[in-house]
């Protein structure tokens, strides 16, 4: 069994299971985003890795190149990183809100003023 | 010659409205322009439909590249099914939002919620029509990333936090599903959804396609709020505007039962997913406890929105049994009542957004003798209160007649007591609002009056629709029927 | 040689991440992670050299020198006065003077 | 911060170069690497820099929040107008044959201006996701 042949897959789970524990288990709204991020993050490097031809060059038309990159994995990330670009940024400006209606972003803080009401 | 080009204009007309409601600053041109585009979309997908009706296939390649390689819109019998739902439900929806948003919205936001409100639509329909399975990712976020907004626009600030929840929740679903189809595309090396259909049933089982299905079926069942991934609905629909619960709560689970169906059914060959991988039995169980457990917590709320919010999920229960039965007769009863629940739904979401419009509170407290102050919109209310409970002559007894009558098929006797178990806790809670708002006198200083015809008119539009669906069943369950025989047959 | 080249700043990479781990004061991390931004532009382009692909690397090393430059101006003016948006005059922030 | 000679006379030299190098990817996208969504992101990073160094206000008399919201717009009628066009060419949606005589010039035309699009309403919202954050007053 060849562990660390496949060393691209052992670096999608850590970032994976990282960025997981973090939106679980931190109540801080924008480290729960920047978890989210993480989480992302590694199935960008999922796609990106699985288009790679062993000895293949960037996948841009040339003479004298034969082998090339899958290019679609990709683009398709390209449109994937648009996605959470804007996750992000919805994610932001909803914690901005937040802030001013609650004047904190803990979780804790949060639920125990919804509580209040 | 525009016939031909149809599949493409059911999205594409939504999308290009977005940007150009962005343009109009006055809310009532955008109200006007987004209204306008889901009539022109309801009309297209009826087109639509009378065309797969004979059971033909429509398929659309974008900017001319074939099938496997490029993009393909495809629409028959299940798509078109759902299409008119979420066309439909819009233009209702948006019927009673123009008086209802007018309240609930400041003045300056009312244009944006349009634009949002189309680009949502976009992404329902574009998951609907897509044949490609990363075109159905983007337009999942589409659409999530717009309900986003929608909900974050309620007038509490609870609001905020449900849409932030929804938001965490949503994109780590959506990012399962983009990992799902990864490892499909891994495998295959194809995105249409046919191509893979027909790759993977060569290829046949594999521990990827095994994770792929895996993460798939979580990721939809997030999206889709089925039992144990349910905890941000109840938030996201009690504190959304009206008529974004309206809207959420009548289509977006809906697609997301759609999605599953596609993947389980078209993608993966039922004998895989339901053979080789234990998944009936795994969301039977998920189903049932589903179904008892958010059907007795919705008996305790305070909140009749959140009520009616349990409620979904328990009903989403439903269309799951159905599925999980894995019969053309399960299937049947699933999308039928995937029908009669966004009218039962819409019904009571929109009678309460009456209320609230009224009231400006949805507490159970508030609602007490409103059936003689607001006789029409709690008779509405009770129409599909009725429905919700099944009662024969309303659309949601047929739905759980068929239920039932494929639960029995299959000799699943368990299940057909926790149907019927989940209609008699639905009676609990349906009756504690009935009770409320006729049997207690109203407050002596209560001076409500009945709600505006404009919101009365499409609560009754959905409310005579449950009644009329629930005596002439040839539409839907003649539709119903030939999706599932369509489902069913692809997968042999 | 090439390969040399990485290792060297790889390593030096490692140092600058440690600093801004470590770093005591908010400027140490700050330089430290525009240090670290630097060597990223010069990692990208040594492996471009490495490929044999350079002229499509430096683009994006050129794209990366622009980012690093903007975010570290960005992080100093929040750090300095807490926030990105007003253009006014400079303000002592209690961070400021206790390392003047 | 304008009160920071190296930064200010360091901006006001660079930003013009930021602008043109946006450009030159937008430009270069149907040939090399590059295209809409960086060039609009690179482009409106100059503008970023200039609103860092002279403050949010120094955005507004550029892009005003209308101008913004009519650039977002425009971007994407841009993108959908060249798929109406192919249906009105009587082809496919987004079928960029349809665009010129010459199918092979009627694919450069497509892509050119399709990348057009996104690259204007990526600068645009990118900007306005800017202005969004640094314009708010903290309270």
């Amino acid at each position: 069994m060849d562990l660390l042949g496949l060393y691209n897959y052992w670096i999608v789970i850590l970032l994976m299971m990282m960025g997981f524990y973090v939106v679980i288990a931190s109540g801080h709204l924008v480290k729960k985003l920047i978890g989210l991020n993480l989480f992302q993050a590694s199935v960008f490097i999922l796609y990106i890795s699985m288009g790679t031809v062993d000895g293949g060059a960037a996948p841009i038309l040339r003479s004298g190149v034969g082998v090339f990159s899958n290019p679609l994995p990709h683009v398709l990330i390209l449109t994937a990183i648009v996605v959470g670009v804007a996750t992000t940024a919805l994610g932001l400006a909803l914690v901005v809100r937040i802030k001013e209606a609650y004047g904190s972003v803990e979780e804790e803080d949060i639920h125990r003023q919804d509580d209040s009401l | 010659m525009i016939r031909e080009h149809l599949p493409v204009l059911q999205v594409v007309l939504s999308l290009v409205a977005a940007p150009l409601c962005l343009l109009l600053t006055r809310a009532v041109w955008a109200w006007l322009l987004a209204f306008i585009v889901s009539v022109a979309a309801l009309l297209i997908s009826i087109v639509l439909l009378r065309e797969v009706y004979t059971g033909e296939v429509i398929s659309y390649a974008i900017g001319g590249w074939a099938a496997p390689w490029g993009i393909e819109y495809r629409v028959d019998a299940v798509n078109a099914f759902i299409l008119i739902i979420v066309t439909a439900i819009s233009v209702v929806a948006l019927m009673f939002a123009k008086t209802s948003v007018a309240q609930e919205v400041a003045g300056d936001k009312q244009g944006l919620f349009y634009t949002a409100w189309l680009l949502c639509l976009t992404g329902l329909l574009g998951i609907a029509v897509t044949g490609d399975a990363f075109n159905l990712f983007v337009f999942l976020e589409i659409s999530s990333l717009s309900s986003y907004v929608l909900i974050g626009l309620g007038q509490d600030r609870r609001a905020l936090t449900a849409s932030f929840q929804y938001l965490v929740m949503g994109t780590i679903g959506a990012t399962f599903i983009l990992i799902g189809i990864g490892l499909l595309y891994m495998v295959t090396g194809t995105l249409n959804m046919m191509d893979l259909a027909a790759r993977l049933a060569v290829l046949g089982d594999s521990r990827t396609v095994q994770t792929a299905l895996a993460f798939l079926t979580v990721g939809i069942g997030l999206k889709l709020a089925l039992f144990p991934l349910h905890l941000w609905l109840p938030n996201a629909y009690t504190y959304a505007p009206s008529a974004v619960t309206v809207f959420m709560a009548a289509t977006a689970t809906k697609v997301a039962v759609y999605m599953l169906l596609r993947f389980l059914f078209q993608v993966f060959d039922a004998s895989f997913t339901f053979g080789a991988m234990p998944l009936g039995g795994f969301l039977a169980v998920l189903a049932a406890v589903g179904i008892l457990s958010t059907s007795t917590v919705s008996i305790f709320q305070d909140n009749v929105k959140r009520m009616l919010a349990y409620s979904s999920v328990a009903q989403v229960g439903y269309m799951v049994l159905g599925i999980s039965l894995v019969s053309s007769a399960g299937l049947t009863a699933a999308l039928l009542h995937l029908f009669n629940h966004a009218l039962m739904k819409g019904t009571l979401f929109l009678a309460l957004g009456c209320v609230a419009y009224r009231l400006g509170s949805v507490r159970l407290g508030a609602i007490a003798g409103l059936g003689q102050r607001m006789p029409w919109t709690m008779a509405a209310f009770l129409v599909g209160a009725l429905s919700l409970i099944g009662i024969p002559l309303t659309a949601g007894f047929v739905s759980k007649w068929y239920l039932i009558l494929a639960a029995v098929e299959r000799g699943w006797w368990p299940l057909v007591v926790v149907i019927v178990a989940g209609s008699l806790l639905a009676i609990i809670y349906v009756w504690r609002v009935v009770e409320m708002a006729y049997l207690r006198p109203p407050p002596e200083k209560l001076s409500v009056t009945e709600a505006p015809l404009s919101l009365l008119l499409p609560t009754w539009l959905l409310a005579g629709a449950n009644v009329y669906f629930g005596i002439d069943t040839q539409f839907s369950v003649g539709m119903a029927r030939q999706a599932a025989a369509l489902l069913i047959g692809s997968s042999g | 040689m090439l390969t040399l080249i990485l290792l060297v700043l790889l390593v030096s990479m490692a140092l600058a991440l440690l600093r801004a781990v470590k770093g005591p004061t908010v400027y140490d991390r700050i330089l430290a992670a525009n240090a670290f931004s630097t060597k990223t532009v010069l990692l990208i382009t040594a492996l471009g050299f490495l490929v044999g692909e350079a002229e499509y690397y430096i683009d994006i090393a050129l794209m990366y020198t622009l980012v690093g430059f903007i975010a570290t101006v960005a992080v100093l003016k929040v750090s300095e006065f807490g926030n990105l948006g007003q253009s006014g005059a400079v303000r002592s922030t209690p961070a400021e003077q206790s390392h003047k | 911060m304008k009160d920071n000679v190296v930064l200010r006379v360091v901006t006001k030299i660079i930003v013009p170069v930021i602008l043109v190098f946006s450009l030159y990817v937008q430009f270069h996208g149907d040939y090399g690497p590059g295209g809409g969504f960086q060039a609009g992101v690179i482009f409106a990073a100059g503008f970023i820099l200039y609103a860092l160094v002279f403050g949010v206000e120094a955005i507004d008399r550029v892009f005003s929040a209308a101008t913004l919201r009519i650039m977002t717009a425009l971007g994407l009628l841009l993108f959908a107008g060249v798929g109406f066009w192919s249906l009105i060419g009587g082809e496919r949606y987004l079928d960029y044959d349809a665009l010129a005589q010459e199918p092979l010039v009627g694919q450069h035309l497509g892509i050119f201006l399709v990348e057009l699009g996104v690259g204007i309403t990526v600068a645009a919202v990118m900007i306005t996701v800017f202005v969004a954050f640094a314009g708010r007053t903290p309270d």
